[in-house]
């Protein structure tokens, strides 16, 4: 036993620690998305995301961590770990889709895009970031992921739901927009803790190290940073939604948290923890203004997961500009570009395709009788009368 | 016989389950539903939509009595359901040819 | 007065009321009901073991019309709720021998 | 043409259902109601007091049925939901001036 | 790398993970809390749940932490991880106020107290004992909270309670108490097991260190007695209940849990693990009694807070003096009581001021309606047909 | 402080971890079980999770470690941190039978029955294996517990469920099958969820130490194979739904991942991460066969615990035996059959004997109205209004 063995082990440990929580954020997504949908798509948008979690695990593990990393293997601490941390990351990326294209898409339709976007799309631009390609050489900085997992995230969705249109009966005639509550509220709600909660370790473990003082420093103060911007998220969302309407939308403070989330995800190490509280009270503003606008262009997203992940994604990279010396407003626009544009024009194409080919909608029936019926066969609450029939 | 069915707050519900008690009845059928009427809905919001909410939550009551109880029963029902605000609710009667108690097989004042 | 009850698919409620509305029908009250008939139910799967569901949902409406409106009520009623398959229910009418306004006391077609 | 409401124990629906289903009955709508009679209630605790639950689960089943057909189905009715227990329920027999079923606007004997 | 640094590393990399575990404690809360009320005031008590944890963080950080601790920082591992853990205390504290005074509490009069609570009461109470004030000079021994977090807590509660006064239709004439049963019974489990879990690190992470034998026995000692007191509280509370009522009430071995984990956070790195053992059945026996009495007492706490946190923080405060040598009945008797004025008193002052100036409570009206439709605008579950009416 | 006692110290708090992590697995079996029972038998099931633990913990504490372990005690890592994480194994076992006897036992005679199995039957075929016997000595390799402790579980909760029988209204004349939904599927999702998460302290933790480079890469590869595992388990269970009925069966995908996880678990180490792939698939296919068998034989098993823990539990032991060079066919065989022998006998034994002294079945009316009611006084969702009426 030596020292280099201890430090060997702590930081396995520590990366271990951590992906085990990202791991969990597989359950945050899942009750985040079973609450905010309605009772009749409960079991299937459950499916979805166990299915999905299992073909990221599988498909990058086999496919995609080549194409990410190559044959690098790290050495200060054990590879398995490194690897494991990597491919709940992907996971994460593929969740979000789930959430915007909820309760009228294919679930075969799903599972096939959920395979090309983790075994090639992610990992294409991810190896661009973090596999020493291109933007990292330019000097995009992106920490744990605002662009590279949760902004490549909302643009496949954002792809996706282009191609797929609204749910029927959101949007009315002249502009109306006709609110469809989720089913579950404490899910909803229990889901956004559980993220707040993984996100500790998918921030905390991008440092990748502990076993020094400086690297105990970093990671102690991302964990403080990523949680001062998720509660800054949470108190801001609620100032302007209870200002603009009076009531305090549970709704949107969930958004608010995850807004503040995903913004310090590009940097969470560098800014003052004030910086950080700073940059996840306007995550929180900017997600609620996104969300009503993006109602207001039709495209009909949930659970919101275009506005937390996609616009807030971009501003969190735009941030980094801010508090970070090494990095430039320049670098991080073409950054966000470049991600964006690849991952939404390959999966436009493979969306539109599939279409196409088999048609990635529901039919009216299925949709209005509910995916549940339609795809799995058993209702979420089946002892549960609804009182809103079908 | 008559089968009273009345319409009430939910709220009232146990003021006027104790009024009839005391009126001797032995029996009633409850039902949850919601009602459209004067009583004017409330406004919701979710995720920066606003919607109304017009039909709201009322107690549905069945009871079927002998015609000599018909109008004690409705005056004992708006008493106890009265609160003078909209929406208090109704009261419909309507004619029963038949009653029957499925398990002695009794008919008419009897099963009731 | 006549009672007329309705049994309606869910997705036509809205526009059932809408019409009912336009004639002038101040009141109703629902119920989610589940409904047996020709229109047939569809087959669950759990655990490997499949089922069916013969009960599907539908709403009821209850609806205390005077007289003259009956005819208009049930009109209204069958238009807005038709889709041609089967399913979409049928209206009953029953007589109403009083009506009575909780909030008021007024009675018959001054309570509904 | 009569309306037969029967309130039932819930777990005798099925044997209702394929009573009924025997007689050549193709339709009937079901809700879940609470019924008060005969049949106590049980108590429940809640951290630490105690109260009682007096309205028990029941279905409501009610069918319409043309005037040759009463008869038939009440005994149906009444042999299938019987346990002997209190509690059993009880069936009532109102008179409909009309039905009409929606999807073709049959009326009467014709829409049943 | 040496060795002092690799310590500083796994005692950073234990308090970040036992703080985690504590944040996570809010996910515990919101369930058991959104499981207890009536379906009409789940959104609001989410709602509350969540803005209580972001004000929190962003109060105690900003102002009671300065208040609390003054300038010092510690240098045996990352500062700012100890800020992390310390902020996800003072969350705790301010939970346990939430669940008291639901389904009748005006949102608006809630975060206000949360501010003022957060930012001054509890650290000036706390500085007294961890900040090296008169009370720790004293000797009272309070290791992780029973009395500085859960019993402030409680008494902050306590005052609310008694200015706002039961719920309406929870106690009748000559003596009649009516149970207004929550609405969810899984979630008010879950969110008991979340607590259970996250204790661990409230009371595992409250030793602070571990990097030599001595102190990493220390943690596993804390580890397994928290553990046990927790079992034990749970069997007790049943064999109680069982025993007076012949039923096994879910929701009093909940609190039972709850007890055993309070009553050892007073001190659980002293005690064998048999006297754990006993301590925990003593509090599972307590916290029924004191549920039944305040209910004659006319005090309503729809969660039994004020019983768990607060009469069984003294009992575990008065633990100590039997297990631990160090320990006086009487030092802990007037720290307690100390510590109880000193938040009763404070709140009882701002929740009356309050209430004169404001009205914390919702009208008659909205109560009936559901502070859910008042407050937020949303059904916690639109789509279920409720039995109760409202 | 030293470099030995860091290594302590880093021990510890990987065991302890870990074995948070697995006591955060009753909160897995917890929302399982509470998703797949009636809601009517909801908060029963509730309470059994809670009191098992309970019990499990105090029983095997005071009488079953000893048993098992002897005096041994560590001295690698704290001894108490050691005792944790046998601890909550213990109750992992016990935890498999509460589901499999679901909706119709009575509360005290699964309690009565939990005291002997976690005091005695558990211990003792632990002891054969872990303490040193001769399983052990025999060179049988159970890793973390595929057949110590899931096995064993199902070994005793099949014996439950001979003498028990089937839930009224499951099985119709002529092999008719009848399902009973279970009335929550997002917690039972959740739940899996939790399995999921805790699972990589259960196997992880089990390698007991990660000081050096060779431990570390051991734990590092458990937690990837684990991973693995219960991902192609849920993909394999749902590619074979999926064929046979057209449907993806989401309870089905659930057991999936469990069946994984279990398979896995007897070697989680030694496998390539595609040997592990392959074992948790053949896991996947396996269970769905196992369930719809066992239904064919009238065993009913609401949770589909048997299949899970007993069949994939000897499927897991024999991979062993392909995949590890120091196993055999043979000896993993006599190792499962011993286990199963031992527990099955032991319980079968005690069930009847409770069975003929008391009864261990609710009566019809109490099966009827719910165990709900019977048992524990409110029920689990009051508010709610059932379509099933009973
Ligand atoms: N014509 C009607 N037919 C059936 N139900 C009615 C009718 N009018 C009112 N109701 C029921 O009575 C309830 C109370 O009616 P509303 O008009 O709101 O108040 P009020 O009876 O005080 O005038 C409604 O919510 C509805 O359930
Ligand atoms: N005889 C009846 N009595 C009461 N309700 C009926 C009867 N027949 C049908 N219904 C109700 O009407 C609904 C539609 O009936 P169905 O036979 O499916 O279609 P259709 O009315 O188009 O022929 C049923 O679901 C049931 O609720
Ligand atoms: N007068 C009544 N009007 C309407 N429903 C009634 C009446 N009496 C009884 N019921 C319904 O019938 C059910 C059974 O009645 P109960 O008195 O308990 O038993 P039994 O019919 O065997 O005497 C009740 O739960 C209630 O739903």
């Amino acid at each position: 036993m030596s020292l280099s063995e201890l430090s060997y082990a702590i930081d396995t440990l520590f990366i271990l620690v951590s992906a085990a929580l990202v791991m969990w954020m597989a359950a945050g997504f899942s009750m985040l998305e079973a609450g905010l949908v309605r009772s009749k798509n409960t079991t299937e948008i459950l499916v979805k995301n166990i299915l999905l979690y299992a073909l990221a695990c599988i498909c990058f593990l086999n496919v995609g961590y080549q194409l990410m990393y190559g044959n690098s293997t790290p050495s200060d601490y054990a590879p398995n770990a490194y690897i494991f941390f990597q491919l709940v990351f992907v996971a994460t990326a593929m969740s979000i889709v789930s959430g915007a294209v909820a309760e009228r898409m294919k679930l075969s339709m799903f599972l096939i895009f959920a395979i090309i976007m983790t075994a090639v799309i992610y990992p294409v631009s991810g190896s661009w970031v973090w596999g020493g390609g291109f933007l990292s050489q330019l000097g995009f900085i992106d920490f744990a992921g605002a662009g590279v997992v949760h902004m490549a995230g909302a643009a496949a969705a954002l792809a996706g739901v282009l191609i797929l249109g609204p749910r029927k009966g959101k949007y009315g005639h002249s502009g109306a927009v006709y609110p469809i509550p989720g089913a579950n509220m404490p899910l909803a709600s229990l889901g956004t803790l559980i993220l707040w909660f993984g996100w500790l370790g998918f921030n905390g473990g991008s440092q990748l190290t502990i076993h020094n003082m400086e690297n105990a420093n970093s990671v102690a103060t991302i964990f403080l940073n990523t949680n001062m911007a998720a509660a800054a998220g949470a108190l801001a969302a609620f100032l302007i939604t209870r200002l603009i309407w009076r009531k305090a939308d549970l709704t949107m403070i969930l958004n608010g948290v995850l807004a503040g989330l995903v913004a310090i995800t590009a940097e969470p190490a560098v800014p003052s923890v004030l910086s950080a509280t700073l940059i996840g009270s306007g995550a929180g503003v900017i997600v609620v203004l996104s969300i009503v606008a993006l109602d207001r262009l039709k495209i009909d997203d949930p659970v919101g997961a275009i506005s937390v992940h996609g616009v807030v994604g971009v501003y969190g990279l735009i941030c980094v500009a801010l508090t970070s010396a090494n990095a430039s407003l320049s670098n991080q626009l073409i950054g966000a570009a470049v991600i964006f544009t690849w991952v939404f024009s390959c999966s436009l194409i493979i969306w539109w395709f599939l279409n196409r080919a088999f048609g990635i909608r529901l039919s009216v029936e299925q949709e209005y009788t509910g995916a549940d019926i339609a795809e799995c066969g058993v209702e979420a609450y089946p002892e549960f009368v609804s009182a809103k029939g079908r | 016989m008559q089968l009273i069915i009345a319409i009430i707050k939910p709220a009232k519900l146990s003021d006027v389950r104790e009024a009839l008690e005391e009126l001797g009845c032995q029996g009633m059928t409850i039902t949850e539903v919601r009602g459209f009427g004067r009583q004017k809905g409330h406004t919701e919001l979710y995720r920066g939509a606003e919607y109304r909410i017009d039909f709201l939550p009322k107690i549905r009551i069945d009871i079927a009595v002998i015609e000599e109880q018909v109008e004690a029963v409705i005056d004992a029902i708006q008493e106890a359901a009265h609160t003078g605000n909209t929406g208090d609710g109704k009261i419909f009667v309507t004619p029963l040819s038949k009653v029957i108690r499925i398990r002695t097989g009794e008919v008419d004042r009897f099963a009731v």
